[in-house]
Parts: structure tokens; C-alpha cells; sequence
């Protein structure tokens, strides 16, 4: 296959890379200072989408209007999630705290289905939209200002979790609660933070996703597995890691599904999981 | 300054304190000794709010504290150094210190107390920029006590500072608890090296099985019957 | 007291094998052959993932081959599956190995992650291989004469009740063997520490593949008598990450790594999921399944421990990370 | 011939050199007391010695074998074994059941296991703790637990890690005893111990390691009169007071 | 397989035989005031769009069965319930299956055994509809299946099993029967084919199916791409289809993702001549919704559209009632389930009981006539293994917002625009 092929899949996997970036880090920074995996993460994903579906449908917001709303409901569901289910687990096993995460899933997907029923659903004529050529490779808009979305966020968490006191508090809090409080950091607060901040930027990626994605009460799953790939590969908590990571993948899903074969692309993905974490452990930049 | 009376707690199931009252004044050092498992570490972390006491009460300068969860207490101005040091393992020496003092906001404050600890501990500043969790043991104890300081506490609760550390170290540590005293922080020290302890406390109580048994200022304490045989195996 | 226990455990089981006897309506049976199918999955998974702790989110794995193995050998080659079960489970047991072999380096989620990622794999080959029926799967012929000794096929549900109870019988033997054991004691010690447990001389890389090789046996099992149940398997219905954690969500439910809890939490889950479907389903709305999510974040929270929490009031609340030995 | 010979074991983290061409022998039946300041790398040096870390340099012969770089559980097996400084029980088993996860290596039969777990919990004053949760006792009876546990693999070389910290006075005298008895088994043990009447009364021989290299050697009274030793580990009010 | 001789009477085979619904019927004699059929569709999960039209096409067709309609002539419709059983009523149980066989298995069983219906119904997705089957074969209940459409699921022996839609293999040999006309209209030449189908067993089936009859008709197929129904993007399929620049693409797709591959066109600047789908998602009722205009242009082989209705008024009016009652227009899925029960009921009405052999046999026996179904069949007849003979396809256009039929040309309402305009065109 000719070049241009080579470099249409090569900037495709990156745009597409940058979005499963964006979905994935919220969950990076959950993991990293609340040390739970929140298998609900598709389904916050999926709430954000359906919110600016249901501004866009029947107020005619733009999502791009709807984003800092987006990101505060989102913080507040995160919040609430937090408060209602997770305090309770704080202390129980891990897989008791699996199983939280996996009930909320079960329940916001099928509440998704209650309420909008099983009809997939489109932001109509959104601002950001259509595709741009750039040297003969098709760049589409709405991907373009989701990368965009995907780095800023990567900047502004790592900068807000290591260069900040109140991100030192964070993961401080993630490696010790006990003693995190006797330094007088209320663990209860920043657990609550942990999760509001990484469900706002999962907000963020859901309303940005719906400029060009279909809206579907089972969307989350599609790209759940994916996100928790992306984190693993990328180490989890890491925040840079999770921006490689998803990259990686979309690039690897889009060179793939050219190059080799389409059916074979998440087996590709999935083997390249394996292969990093058989090389390095805890995935790309996981910490020791 | 500080004041225990009829302090019932423990964990679940097992009652471990069952009435200790006890009194730390401004200005002192006293050391709570004890053998192990008698609750010594049970007592402080209730005063800090680790543990929530079953009854009985706490009063710190005159405000009632049981109760209160541990990160408001930090803030009445008591900083509990804890068994087993409990360092924050991925966060660099330095970052650990600044969060010791995670309670004072002014950061012309902080810095103050930085340079000070690391006037006390040398080796912390050597590796400032070290992950705590890579530190010997030794030196994860200098900045537990070290991050204990940051927060320039009234009352300064120090559980076996000397727990690994090397005889020069106890010595210094020993000695530096003193020097602090005397600058004006009351300090309640649990230590295994009775006599030491003894030497520079000013006051001290003998716990066992949950309850008081004996209390004097250190001189008289190591004199006592009991602790030459109970505790230095004389 | 141990007397009163093996009184209980008596009548218990014998009240169990009476039941098709009485209980003639084939859903109930149904549901109970579900209850003990999962709670003989929920078994074998809860040796690899309760006892060493290596939570593994790939185990539709071994389901799918014990059941592909079983119903191909029976359909190309006329092998009982009472014997191609136990090929299937060899045959998984080996797999086990290769996958053990490569992501027992990985720690806590990375395993899980890895294990899952083995299992969408094994999703997309089987999906695209002609011989096994690639994407359409493989329809079971049926033995109208229930001549259960070639096809483990029966008319009636009490056929399906006795192996899946024998299974499961089995498979609780086989655990309270192990836990009683010096591979228990050293699983337990690999969830808990496994530094420590390899200052005490435990080769823990061959004994988490010891304790994966068999939970994948065990699972194979399984699969091989559920495909001779439904009559039909496919890709994703056997080898789907769904069924991995439905495996999982089994014995973590009841009480992870301990003897009874799969059972318990079979108990519990099989029947949620059967009647919420079967009373709030067909309203289509999927209000069943609304319930069924809000249940299951209750027991959670409200019983972190498992269920098995209850009955046992020694056991205490673990600390956060104790399970992946963090 | 010396139970174990190390020729010099470099371990580096980084930059850090934590352990730097160490050599020493300890002979069958011996105690080797291991001293040093904090930080001089004598956790790395059992942490290398005993296959929980790869050398970067050296070689560790034991009973005349080359065993450098062999995994830790090969070592257990062979009769080496380590308690760790900072303790790692099995949070969630007994007492017990810690120390048949022990005995298990040299008793497969589970009921000999706990016969033999229980003398070792008999022998080392654990047995009333026996069934409580691990997670739950003291550090100073984690502690004795890790010592109880390397115990039941039934060592030739027994290396302890700091287990005295925080006992007082009157305890400290009977770990002591302890010690003294596991020598009795005929047990070689390495002794690391920041608390000098421990190290004083049970040695045969002091080996101080500061910044990862060996700076002394020799019989215990010698050593603390070294100078080096003093400026480096002891400090001069130690030594004033004469312990 | 085995063909369908007598069928041993109920209980014949002794105590092995599980226990019969129609025990409880208390044979032909007795007074049957309800006749119970459990239907099975997926309610919720992925197909739950699908399973929705699909009961609602159920609820219609009972209400019509139940009601008197003098002026449709529909089986049973004239006449209030089923006068073979003295007016028997219909009743229809509905049970949920979450697109998952093995809960699809034991709500049969339990429709069978505990709510005793006298036949079952179902189930869309072609793996339940599969796993459903055996259930229907051990307790020999006629099990008739209206909208699963892989070939396989008659090929299996069952001897209980009836399906009245035409299946993969009817259609795919009507899509190159289609490019023939196209062809013999000169507005294609010797047209280049690719393959765009989902890899499960519905785009698998179409595979097979679509490359046995290129072969027949001498076609060339330059590109086959089989994608995960569950792929977040399709950008590198497109890609190397762009790559080969088809002139037809054959799409065998559920709804999300025909909506991708649409966007995914549209982005890529990629326009055949033709796109020619396996209905599914490229006729679900949310395909247009969410399109708009980009769905222009797009053809369909389809069991059935609106527009048939200026050949058969009949449509008309039974849509008229459907829109009336669930608020939008029939689909090629509503008005299958739709007819589908209405030939079940019709068996059932002719053996006069509900007896399960009697009603089988009574299915074995249908005539119905094109007049009578609001499809564009020939009729409903079951060969031995039974499949409906009569049925075929139609293939329907996008034009205007609307599918209306292009093919065969005898039914069009509309001619077919080819090829379709570039994207910048439009
Ligand atoms: N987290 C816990 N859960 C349950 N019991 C505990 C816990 N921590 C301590 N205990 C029990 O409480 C009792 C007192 O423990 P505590 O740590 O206060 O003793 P201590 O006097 O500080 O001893 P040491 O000198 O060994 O530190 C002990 O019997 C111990 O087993
Ligand atoms: N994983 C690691 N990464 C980086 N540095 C390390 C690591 N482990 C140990 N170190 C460093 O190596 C040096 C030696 O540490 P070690 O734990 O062996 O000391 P030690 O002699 O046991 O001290 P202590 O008496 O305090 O326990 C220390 O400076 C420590 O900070
Ligand atoms: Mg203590
Ligand atoms: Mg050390």
C-alpha cells in the first residue's frame, strides 16, 4: 500500500488515539489515588453523552455549550458515587469493591435503557463538525478538538497531581490514608475530589465524543474494555501514561485493521497489551 | 495542656485501654512506657483521632477532641508521629516534609520549618529528592519524626522514634526531643528504651494491661521497684 | 460441635438429593441446576482467584474450551463427553499453563487486565475459525433417547440436576481438600505476602500455576456440561468476557476464599438474575435489570466481605490490598 | 568449611551504591552479629545474600555451592532463610497457620506441619497468640512471629533483620534467650541489630558495614572501640557511658 | 438430518417424556377459552430496538386475531378469536432474552412448563432462535421463528422448528439477481464487488452466502472485510476499501455500526456506485434519524416496505393501525412478527386444538395465498425442513427520507438512482 495509505492511518490512529486517551484518563487518576477500578467508568462516559444529547435535542445546546456543565454534573455524579457506594468499600477487599463498581454499571446501563430506551441517537448538526484535508489526509473536526481536549486534560491533571500541594495531598492520601490524616489531609474529602475530577474529565471526553459518535444506552461498554486496556498499558495511576497508552492503541488498532486484517484489529490491541506488560510489568509508566 | 481521664478504647472486639487517665502539662516531656501489647500505641492513636475511644474523654487546652476525626485534631496543634512510621512511599522526602505541614497554609512558614528540620536531619536534605519508600529504615524514622515537626506542634506525640534506629541516632533523637521541649513543644514519648526515656522525661507513666500502675518524674520512676525489674531487668 | 456440623452437612445433603424427587416444575430445576453449575464455576475460579488471590477476569476461557472440546470430540469423533470433559479439561489446564506462564510476573489489576485480555482474544480466534464453527457456533445434535452415558444428554431436567450436583460435589471436595492442605496454606500465604512466602521456600510462580491449572480443570468441567445442557455454544456465549465475570462475581459475592462461599453466592446471584428477569422482564423496559444492578451494589456495600461475611464472625474485614498482596 | 562465603557483593539502586564489594565468611554454628548506621546497606546485603535481589557483582557461596543469584524460595530450600525488617506477615492467617505455611516446607503433611508449627510456637513463646489473626498482634510479636516462621523452615542460616527493635529492657533479655537457644539447635544466624546489648552479648563476631562497605571486623569489645566505628554508628555518648 | 415422518403421539415414548403442555389443554374436547404462545425477543441488550418492533408487530397481529376486522383480508382477521377452538382467544406471553442463548433457553423452558403455552415464538437473533429450537424439539412444541434469517437454523433436522421469513441465502441470490436487471438496464457494467459484513454469525452467514452466488453469477469480489460488530471505529476498514475503490459494497450490519461506516464514508469521501445492505441496521427505524441526508441513496434487500401498499392496500390500512397504536410506521421486523403470528395462529385454528402434534402438522399444511399477508411473498408453504418456499425479497431505496421499493420492478413504486452521487454533490 501506497504512503498516503500509510500516513491516513498513521494521523487516523493518532485522532482516534488521543480520544480513547481522553476516556481512559479519568480512570487512570481514580485508580491511581482511590485504588479502585471503577468498572462504571463506560457508563459515566455514556450519562455525559446522553446529557448533551438531551440539551442538544430538546434546548438545541451545542455541546460544546454543554461542556462545562458536563464536567460539573459529571464531577457530581463522581461525588455522589463516591459518597453513596464507595466510602462503604473503602476498607473490604478489592473484589468487594469490583463488585460496587460493577452493580453501578449494570444499574446506570439499563436505567440508560429505562428512560431513552434501546434507540441509538446523534447530536444533530453540532458547530464542531466535517473533515478537513491536510497534504491528502483526511482529518474530521470533531476528532481533532477531542485530541485536543485529550492533551490539554493530560497537562492540566499532571500538572494539578504533581505540582501541586493539594495533588501531593492526593497521592498522599492514595498511599497511606492513615497517616495522610494525621498530617491533618481529610482522606474523606480528597477521595471525594479524586473522584470528582476524574469523572468531570470523563464528562468532558463523553461531550466531546458526542460531536461525531452515535448515543447508546450500551456505548460505555464499547469503550470500557478499551479504557481499562489503555490504563493498564499505560500504567496504572500514571497520567502521562495514559495519554501514550492510548495512543498507542489507537495506533495499533489502525495500522492493524489496514495492514493486517480488520476482524484480527482488537486481537492486535490486545496482544499488544500483553507483550508490553510481559516486557514491563506495570505497563509503560507504572510506578515500581 | 493535654488531659486523658477514664479512657476506655481498642479495636474491634478487644477492649485494650479500659480507664486510663493521664496529664501532660505545657512545656514537659512525658513518656509513657510500658511492655509490649499493653496499649501505649492504642492510647495515642486515640487522642489523635485514629481510633474513636469507647468512653471517656480527651481534653486538649481545654476543648474536648475525643471524637473528632484525626485531621481536624492535627489542626488543634497535636502531631502524632506513628508506629511504624507510615512515610507516603511514592512521594519524594521533600514532598513528604511540606505535607507535615499541610495544615499551615503560609508558605514563608513552610519554609522556615523545612530549613529547620533539615538543620536536624542532615541526611533528609542529602535526599530531598529520594522516593520515601527507597529510604533504610533508619531513615524513614528521621522523616517520619522530621514531617511530625513541620506542622510546629503544640504537642508533639512521638511512638518509639527510636524503633530501628542506630544507637548514635537514638542518642540524637533522644536529645533532640529535649531540645524541643525546651523551645516550647510538649512532647508525650512512647519508648522502649526505658532508661533513656527516663533520663530526659520530665514526668512519666507506667502502663499495663490497659490501666495506669505507676506515675512519677522519670528520676523517680527509675528508682521505682517496678521498673528496675519489670522493665530494665534489673 | 464438629458432630453438629457433620449432622447439618448430612441432612443437608440429603435433603438436596431428594430434591428432583419432589420439586417437578423443570424451571425450578432449572434455576437450581444454574445454582449449582455457578457455584462449581464460582469453586474453581475461587482456587486461582481466592485462595492465591490472582484475580482473573479470563476464566470463559477454560469454559470454552471444556465446552468445544467436549462437544467436538462427541460430534466428529463419537467420544462421550463424560470423557471429552476431561480431555476439555486437560486441554484447559494446558492453556492455563501458557497463560500463567506469561502474566503470572503481572500484580493485582495488570493480572486481572492481562487474563481479560487473553479471553477477548480467544474471542476474536474462535469468532474466525471455520473448524469450530467460527461465529455461528456449533449446534449440539440432540439425543432424543437421553442416552446420557455417549451424549451426557438427558430428557429431564433431574438428569442435568444429579451432574451438575455431582460436579459441584466435586468440585467442594476438591476445595476443602486443598484448603486443608499444604497447597491452600501456600496459596493463601501467596495472596497474603507473596515475598514472605518466598522467604518460607514457596516456589510461588509453580504454585500459582499449580492453582491455575486447576481452577481452569475445574471450569472446563463446567463448560463441557453446560454445552450439553443448551445444546448450543458459540463464541461469545462460552468464551464471552460477560461469563468470565459472571465467574467471577460468583464466589466474590458469597465470600471469597472460603469453602462455601461460591454456593452462597450462586445462591443468591442465579436466582436474582432469574427472577428479576422473569417478574420486572418482560416489560421490556429493562427495569429487571435496574434491580438486579441495584441488589447487587447493596449486598456489596452492605456486606463487603461476602455474604459468607455473615455467617462467619471470625472472619474479619481485610485491609484494602490485602487481596492482591499489594 | 564456612557455612557461608560472600566475595564481594556489590548491589547498586541508581546511583545509590547500597552494598559495595562486601566480603565476609560465617562458619557452621557461628553468630555473626551485622552492624551500621542507617542506611548502610545491610538490609540489601540479606536482601542479596538471600536471592531476593540479583547482584550486580560478586558471588555468595553457600556450604561450598555457588548459589549467586539463585531465586529466594531455591534458598529457603537449601537452608537459607531471613526475616524482614520491616515485618510481612500474612495479615489474614493465624499465628498458627504463619507458621505451617514454615513448616510446610519440610512437612508436606499438613498435621505435621501444625505439630511442628506448634513447638516452634512453643519454643518461641508465641503459643498463647496461636490463633490470633496475625494482622492484629503487636510489632513487637510480628516481629517474633518472622522469627517464628523462618524457624519452622528449619534453617542452617537463620538471618535476622532487626527483630529486637522496640522491646524493652526486661523483653529484650528474653529475646536474647531466644536467640541463644535457636543457637543451641545449632542453627548459624546472622544477626542485624541497631540494639547494642543484643548484638554485645550474643556475637561472635561483628561485621560493621557503613555506606555499603565494610569497615570493620572482628570481635564484638574490639569493635566498639574502633573509632571508625564510634564516629560512624555509636556516637560518643554511647561510648562515654561504656555499655 | 432427519425428515419429518409421524411424529409418535405424546407420551409415546414412555416415562422419559417430559411433561406434556397439552395435558393441561385436556385434549381437543374440552372447551379451550385461551390459547397461550410465549414470545421471545431481546427486549433489552444490544437488539432491544429490534425486539421492541418486533413485539409491537406481535401485539398488533394478536389484537386483529382476538378483534373482528371484516374489511382485512388477514388470516382470522373477519372472525373474533379462533373459531377452530370456539373462539378461542390468543393470548401471547412475552419473555426477555437480552440477546444472550442460554437465558434464551430457559425462558422457553420455562414458557413451556410453567405458563403452558402451546407454542412458542421468536427470537430475532439467530443464536437464541438456535438455542431456543432444542428446547422446542424435547418438548416437542412447534416452535415458529418469523425474522431470524441464517440459513443454517433449518439445515439442523429440527422437526419443530418453522420459519416463515427467507432467509440469507433467498436474499443474497436476490442481490445479484438485482445487478443483473441493473446490468441488463446498462447502468452498471461488470461492477466490482466488495464485502462489508459484520463477523458474527450474521455477517458470517451473509458471507458465505454472498460469495457462493458471486460465484454463480461471475462476479468479482475485491475486498472482503469482516469487523467486530463492537468496534469503536471503522476508519481502517474504510480505509482499505477506499483503497480498492469497489463499484458495489455489499454491508452486512447491525445499527451502530451502519451508522459508522455511513459517517465514516462520508468522511473519507468515499462513494460507490452502489451500497446495497443486508437490512438490519441500514433499515432500523433510528437509521435515517440519525443519518438525515447522509442515508440518502442507500439500497436494502428488505422483507417489506410501505410503499408495497400501493400494490396492496392492505398494508396501508394495517399500518395505519400499527402508527395509530405504537406511534411510528411498520419495519420489515414488525410486519414479520406480524405475519408470523398470524400463520401460527392460523395452524393452530386449523388443527382445531392445542394439541402439539396436531398443531404441527396443521403448520406442515399451510396454504396461504399472497392476497392474504401484507408481505411481498407468494405465500406461506413449508418445505420439510420448515422454511417457507414462497417468500423472497424486495430491495428498497433511500430517497427522499424515505425506503420505498426499487426491485423486483413489477413492485417498485420508485426507480432505482445509480449510481449514487459523490458526498460533495449532494
Ligand atoms: N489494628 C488492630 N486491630 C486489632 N487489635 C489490635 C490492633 N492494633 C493493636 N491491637 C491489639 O491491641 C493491643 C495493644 O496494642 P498497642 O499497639 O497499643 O500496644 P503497645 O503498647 O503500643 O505495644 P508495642 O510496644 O508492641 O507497640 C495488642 O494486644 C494488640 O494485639
Ligand atoms: N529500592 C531502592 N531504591 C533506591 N535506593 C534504595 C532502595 N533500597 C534501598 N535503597 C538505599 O540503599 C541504602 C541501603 O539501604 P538498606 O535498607 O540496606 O539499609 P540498612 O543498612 O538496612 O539501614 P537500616 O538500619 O536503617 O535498616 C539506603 O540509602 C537506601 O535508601
Ligand atoms: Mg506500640
Ligand atoms: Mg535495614
Amino acid at each position: 500500500m501506497t504512503a498516503a495509505v500509510l500516513a491516513q492511518s498513521i494521523v487516523s490512529g493518532l485522532l482516534w488515539g488521543a480520544v480513547f486517551a481522553l476516556i481512559a484518563l479519568g480512570l487512570s487518576l481514580i485508580f491511581g489515588v482511590v485504588d479502585i477500578v471503577n468498572f462504571a467508568h463506560g457508563e459515566f462516559l455514556m450519562v455525559a453523552m446522553y446529557l448533551a444529547w438531551v440539551l442538544n435535542a430538546f434546548w438545541g445546546w451545542d455541546p460544546l455549550l454543554t461542556l462545562p456543565l458536563g464536567a460539573a454534573a459529571l464531577f457530581g455524579l463522581g461525588v455522589l458515587t463516591y459518597r453513596l457506594l464507595i466510602r462503604r468499600v473503602l476498607d473490604a477487599p478489592m473484589l468487594a469493591q469490583i463488585i460496587v463498581t460493577f452493580g453501578l454499571m449494570v444499574f446506570l446501563r439499563s436505567l440508560a435503557h429505562l428512560i431513552f430506551r434501546a434507540d441509538y441517537r446523534s447530536v444533530q448538526d453540532p458547530l464542531v463538525q466535517g473533515t478537513f484535508t491536510l497534504f491528502g489526509v483526511h482529518v474530521t473536526w470533531p476528532q481533532a478538538v477531542a485530541g485536543l481536549g485529550a492533551l490539554i486534560i493530560t497537562g492540566l491533571l499532571y500538572w494539578f497531581l504533581y505540582r501541586t500541594e493539594t495533588g501531593w495531598a492526593l497521592q498522599a492520601v492514595a498511599q497511606n490514608k492513615q497517616a495522610a490524616a494525621l498530617m491533618g489531609i481529610d482522606p474523606d474529602r480528597f477521595y471525594s475530589l479524586a473522584w470528582g475530577i476524574g469523572s468531570a474529565s470523563v464528562g468532558i471526553a463523553g461531550i466531546l465524543l458526542s460531536n461525531f459518535y452515535y448515543i447508546h444506552p450500551e456505548v460505555g461498554a464499547i469503550f470500557g474494555t478499551l479504557a481499562y486496556v489503555t490504563v493498564a498499558l499505560g500504567g496504572f495511576g500514571s497520567v502521562p501514561g495514559a495519554l501514550v497508552a492510548g495512543i498507542l492503541i489507537g495506533l495499533a488498532e489502525s495500522l492493524a485493521g489496514v495492514f493486517i486484517d480488520p476482524k484480527l484489529k482488537y486481537a492486535v490491541v490486545f496482544s499488544l497489551y500483553l507483550v508490553v506488560v510481559f516486557v514491563r510489568p506495570r505497563g509503560l509508566m507504572g510506578r515500581v | 495542656m493535654l488531659e486523658v481521664h477514664d479512657l476506655h478504647a481498642g479495636y474491634r472486639g478487644t477492649l485494650v485501654l479500659q480507664g486510663v487517665s493521664l496529664e501532660v502539662r505545657q512545656g514537659e516531656v512525658v513518656a509513657l512506657l510500658g511492655s509490649n501489647g499493653t496499649g501505649k500505641s492504642t492510647l495515642v492513636r486515640a487522642v489523635s483521632g485514629v481510633i474513636r475511644p469507647a468512653r471517656g474523654t480527651i481534653t486538649f487546652r481545654g476543648e474536648r477532641i475525643d471524637g473528632l476525626p484525626a485531621h481536624r485534631i492535627v489542626g488543634k496543634g497535636i502531631a502524632h508521629v506513628p508506629e511504624g512510621r507510615l512515610v507516603f512511599p511514592r512521594l519524594t522526602v521533600e514532598q513528604n516534609l511540606l505535607l507535615g505541614a499541610y495544615t499551615k497554609k503560609d508558605p514563608q512558614r513552610r519554609r522556615v520549618a523545612l530549613e529547620r528540620v533539615f538543620a536536624l536531619f542532615p541526611r533528609l536534605q542529602e535526599r530531598r529528592r529520594q522516593l520515601a519508600g527507597t529510604l533504610s529504615g533508619g531513615e524513614q524514622q528521621m522523616l517520619a519524626i522530621a514531617r511530625g515537626l513541620m506542622s510546629e506542634p503544640q504537642l508533639l506525640m512521638l511512638d518509639e522514634p527510636s524503633l530501628g534506629v542506630m544507637p548514635k541516632l537514638v542518642t540524637e533523637i533522644l536529645e533532640m526531643v529535649r531540645r524541643i521541649a525546651r523551645e516550647g513543644t510538649t512532647v508525650l514519648l512512647v519508648e522502649q528504651n526505658v532508661r533513656e526515656a527516663l533520663e530526659i522525661a520530665d514526668r512519666a507513666y507506667v502502663l499495663q494491661t490497659g490501666r495506669i500502675v505507676l506515675e512519677g518524674t522519670g528520676a523517680e520512676l527509675l528508682d521505682s521497684e517496678l521498673v528496675r525489674k519489670a522493665y530494665l531487668g534489673l | 460441635m464438629r458432630l453438629r456440623r457433620h449432622g447439618f452437612l448430612a441432612v443437608g445433603v440429603l435433603v438436596t438429593l431428594g430434591i428432583p424427587l419432589v420439586v417437578r416444575d423443570p424451571h425450578a430445576l432449572h434455576v437450581l441446576i444454574m445454582i449449582f453449575l455457578y457455584a462449581f464455576l464460582g469453586t474453581g475460579w475461587n482456587i486461582l482467584g481466592g485462595y492465591a488471590g490472582q484475580v482473573s477476569l479470563g476464566h470463559s476461557v477454560y469454559f470454552g474450551i471444556g465446552a468445544y472440546t467436549a462437544t467436538l470430540l462427541m460430534m466428529k469423533a463419537g467420544v462421550s463427553p463424560l470423557i471429552g470433559m476431561f480431555v476439555g479439561g486437560l486441554l484447559a489446564a494446558l492453556v492455563s499453563l501458557v497463560v500463567g506462564w506469561g502474566c503470572f510476573r503481572l500484580a493485582g489489576h495488570y493480572f486481572a487486565i492481562a487474563t481479560l485480555a487473553v479471553a477477548e482474544i480467544a474471542v476474536v480466534l474462535a469468532t474466525n475459525w471455520e473448524y469450530i464453527g467460527a461465529a455461528v457456533g456449533v449446534y449440539v445434535p440432540i439425543d432424543r433417547a437421553g442416552n446420557w452415558l455417549r451424549t451426557l444428554q438427558f430428557t429431564t431436567k433431574t438428569g442435568y440436576y444429579y451432574v451438575a450436583l455431582t460436579l459441584l460435589a466435586l468440585g467442594m471436595s476438591l476445595a476443602a481438600y486443598i484448603e486443608r492442605s499444604r497447597p491452600g496454606f501456600y496459596f493463601r500465604a501467596i495472596k497474603a505476602d507473596p515475598e514472605s512466602a518466598r522467604a518460607l521456600g514457596v516456589d510461588i510462580f509453580r504454585q500459582k500455576l499449580y492453582a491455575m491449572a486447576l481452577s481452569a480443570f475445574l471450569v472446563a468441567l463446567g463448560g463441557a456440561v453446560y454445552a450439553q445442557y443448551v445444546l448450543f455454544i458459540d463464541p461469545e456465549s462460552v468464551l464471552g468476557a460477560a461469563l468470565s465475570i459472571q465467574i467471577a462475581l460468583i464466589p466474590v459475592l458469597g465470600g471469597v476464599g472460603s469453602l462455601w462461599g461460591p454456593l452462597i453466592g450462586a445462591l443468591v446471584l442465579v436466582p436474582l438474575s432469574e427472577y428479576t428477569r422473569l417478574y420486572f422482564g418482560g416489560t421490556g423496559s429493562g427495569l429487571d435489570l435496574v434491580i438486579y444492578g441495584l441488589l447487587i451494589m447493596l449486598v456489596a456495600t452492605y456486606q463487603p466481605a461476602g455474604l459468607m461475611g455473615l455467617l462467619e464472625a471470625r472472619r474479619e474485614r481485610s485491609k484494602p490490598g490485602a487481596a492482591l498482596g499489594r | 568449611m564456612p557455612l557461608l562465603v560472600v566475595e564481594g557483593i556489590t548491589k547498586r539502586f541508581g546511583g545509590v551504591v547500597a552494598n559495595d564489594g562486601v566480603s565476609l565468611t560465617v562458619e557452621k554454628g557461628e553468630l555473626l552479629g551485622l552492624i551500621g548506621p542507617n542506611g548502610a546497606g545491610k538490609s540489601t546485603f540479606f536482601a542479596t545474600i538471600s536471592g531476593f535481589l540479583r547482584p550486580d557483582g560478586g558471588r555468595v557461596l553457600f556450604d561450598g555451592e555457588d548459589v549467586t543469584g539463585l531465586p529466594a524460595e531455591v534458598l529457603c530450600r537449601k537452608g537459607m532463610t531471613r526475616t524482614f525488617q520491616i515485618v510481612r506477615p500474612f495479615h489474614d492467617l493465624t499465628v498458627l497457620e504463619n507458621v505451617m505455611v514454615g513448616a510446610l516446607l519440610r512437612h508436606p503433611r499438613a498435621a505435621e506441619a501444625r505439630r511442628k508449627a506448634e513447638e516452634v510456637l512453643e519454643f518461641t513463646g508465641l503459643a498463647p497468640q496461636a490463633a490470633f489473626r496475625a494482622g492484629n498482634l503487636t510489632i513487637a510479636d510480628k516481629k517474633r512471629l518472622e522469627i517464628a516462621r523462618g524457624l519452622a523452615t528449619e534453617p542452617r542460616l537463620l538471618m535476622l533483620d532487626e527483630t529486637m527493635a522496640g522491646l524493652t529492657p526486661a523483653e529484650t533479655q528474653e529475646a536474647i534467650d531466644l536467640i541463644r537457644r535457636i543457637r543451641e539447635r545449632g542453627v548459624t544466624i546472622i544477626l542485624v541489630e541497631h540494639v547494642m546489648e543484643v548484638v554485645m552479648s550474643l556475637s561472635d563476631r561483628v561485621v560493621v558495614l557503613d555506606m555499603g562497605r565494610k569497615i570493620a571486623e572482628g570481635k564484638p569489645e574490639d569493635v566498639v572501640r574502633d573509632p571508625a566505628v564510634i564516629q560512624a554508628y555509636l556516637g560518643e555518648k554511647y561510648h562515654a557511658r561504656g555499655a | 438430518a432427519c425428515g419429518k415422518g409421524p411424529a409418535p403421539a405424546p407420551g409415546a415414548q414412555g416415562g422419559s417424556t417430559p411433561a406434556q403442555p397439552s395435558q393441561q389443554a385436556g385434549g381437543a374436547a374440552a372447551e379451550v377459552k385461551e390459547v397461550r404462545i410465549g414470545a421471545i425477543y431481546p427486549v433489552t441488550g444490544t437488539s432491544a430496538v429490534a425486539g421492541t418492533d418486533l413485539s409491537n408487530g406481535v401485539k398488533l397481529a394478536a389484537e386483529i386475531i382476538n378483534g373482528e376486522f371484516p374489511d382485512l383480508n388477514l388470516p382470522l382477521a373477519k372472525t373474533k378469536g379462533l373459531p377452530g377452538l370456539g373462539g378461542a382467544q390468543v393470548k401471547v406471553i412475552f419473555a426477555d432474552h437480552q440477546a444472550d442463548p442460554n437465558k434464551g433457553k430457559a425462558e422457553a423452558e420455562r414458557l413451556v412448563t410453567q405458563e403452558k403455552v402451546a407454542a412458542l415464538f421468536g427470537a430475532y437473533n439467530s443464536s437464541v432462535t438456535g438455542a431456543i429450537a432444542p428446547v422446542a424439539e424435547r418438548y416437542q412444541i412447534p416452535f415458529l421463528n418469523a425474522e431470524s434469517s441464517s440459513p443454517t437454523l433449518t439445515e439442523l433436522g429440527f422437526k419443530w422448528f418453522f420459519r416463515t421469513t427467507p432467509h440469507d441465502g433467498i436474499f443474497a441470490e436476490n442481490f445479484f439477481q438485482f445487478l443483473e436487471d441493473l446490468k441488463k438496464q446498462g447502468k452498471l457494467q461488470n461492477p466490482t464487488i466488495a464485502l462489508v459484513n459484520e463477523n458474527g454469525l450474521f455477517g458470517q452467514d451473509a458471507t458465505k452466502q454472498e460469495k457462493k452466488y458471486a460465484e454463480q453469477y461471475g462476479y468479482q469480489i475485491v475486498e472482503e472485510i469482516a469487523y467486530s460488530a463492537k468496534a469503536t471505529n471503522v476508519t481502517a476498514e474504510v480505509q482499505r476499501l477506499k483503497a480498492k475503490q469497489p463499484d458495489v459494497i455489499f454491508h452486512a450490519s447491525y445499527g451502530p455500526d451502519a451508522i459508522l461506516y455511513m459517517k465514516t464514508y462520508k468522511e473519507f469521501d468515499l462513494a460507490p456506485k452502489i451500497i446495497l445492505a443486508q437490512d438490519a441496521g441500514f433499515v432500523d427505524s433510528q437509521f435515517l434519524k440519525n443519518l438525515g441526508k447522509d442515508g440518502e441513496y442507500v439500497f436494502s434487500r428488505e422483507v417489506w416496505s410501505l410503499d408495497l401498499a400501493k400494490n396492496n392496500p392492505q398494508i396501508a390500512k394495517v399500518n395505519d393501525m400499527y402508527k395509530e397504536r405504537f406511534g411510528t410506521d411498520m419495519n420489515g421486523n414488525s410486519a414479520r412478527a406480524f405475519t408470523g403470528l398470524l400463520v401460527l395462529a392460523d395452524a393452530i385454528n386449523r388443527a382445531g386444538s392445542t394439541e402439539p402434534e396436531k398443531i404441527r402438522q396443521a403448520l406442515q399444511e399451510t396454504r396461504i395465498g399472497p392476497e392474504q399477508l401484507i408481505m411481498p411473498w407468494k405465500g406461506v408453504q413449508f418445505d420439510e425442513k420448515g422454511q417457507n418456499t414462497l417468500g423472497t425479497g424486495i430491495i428498497v431505496q433511500v430517497q427522499n427520507q424515505k425506503y420505498v421499493t426499487v426491485w423486483p420492478f413489477d413492485l417498485a413504486s420508485a426507480e432505482p438512482i445509480v449510481p449514487m452521487p459523490a458526498w460533495s454533490q449532494r
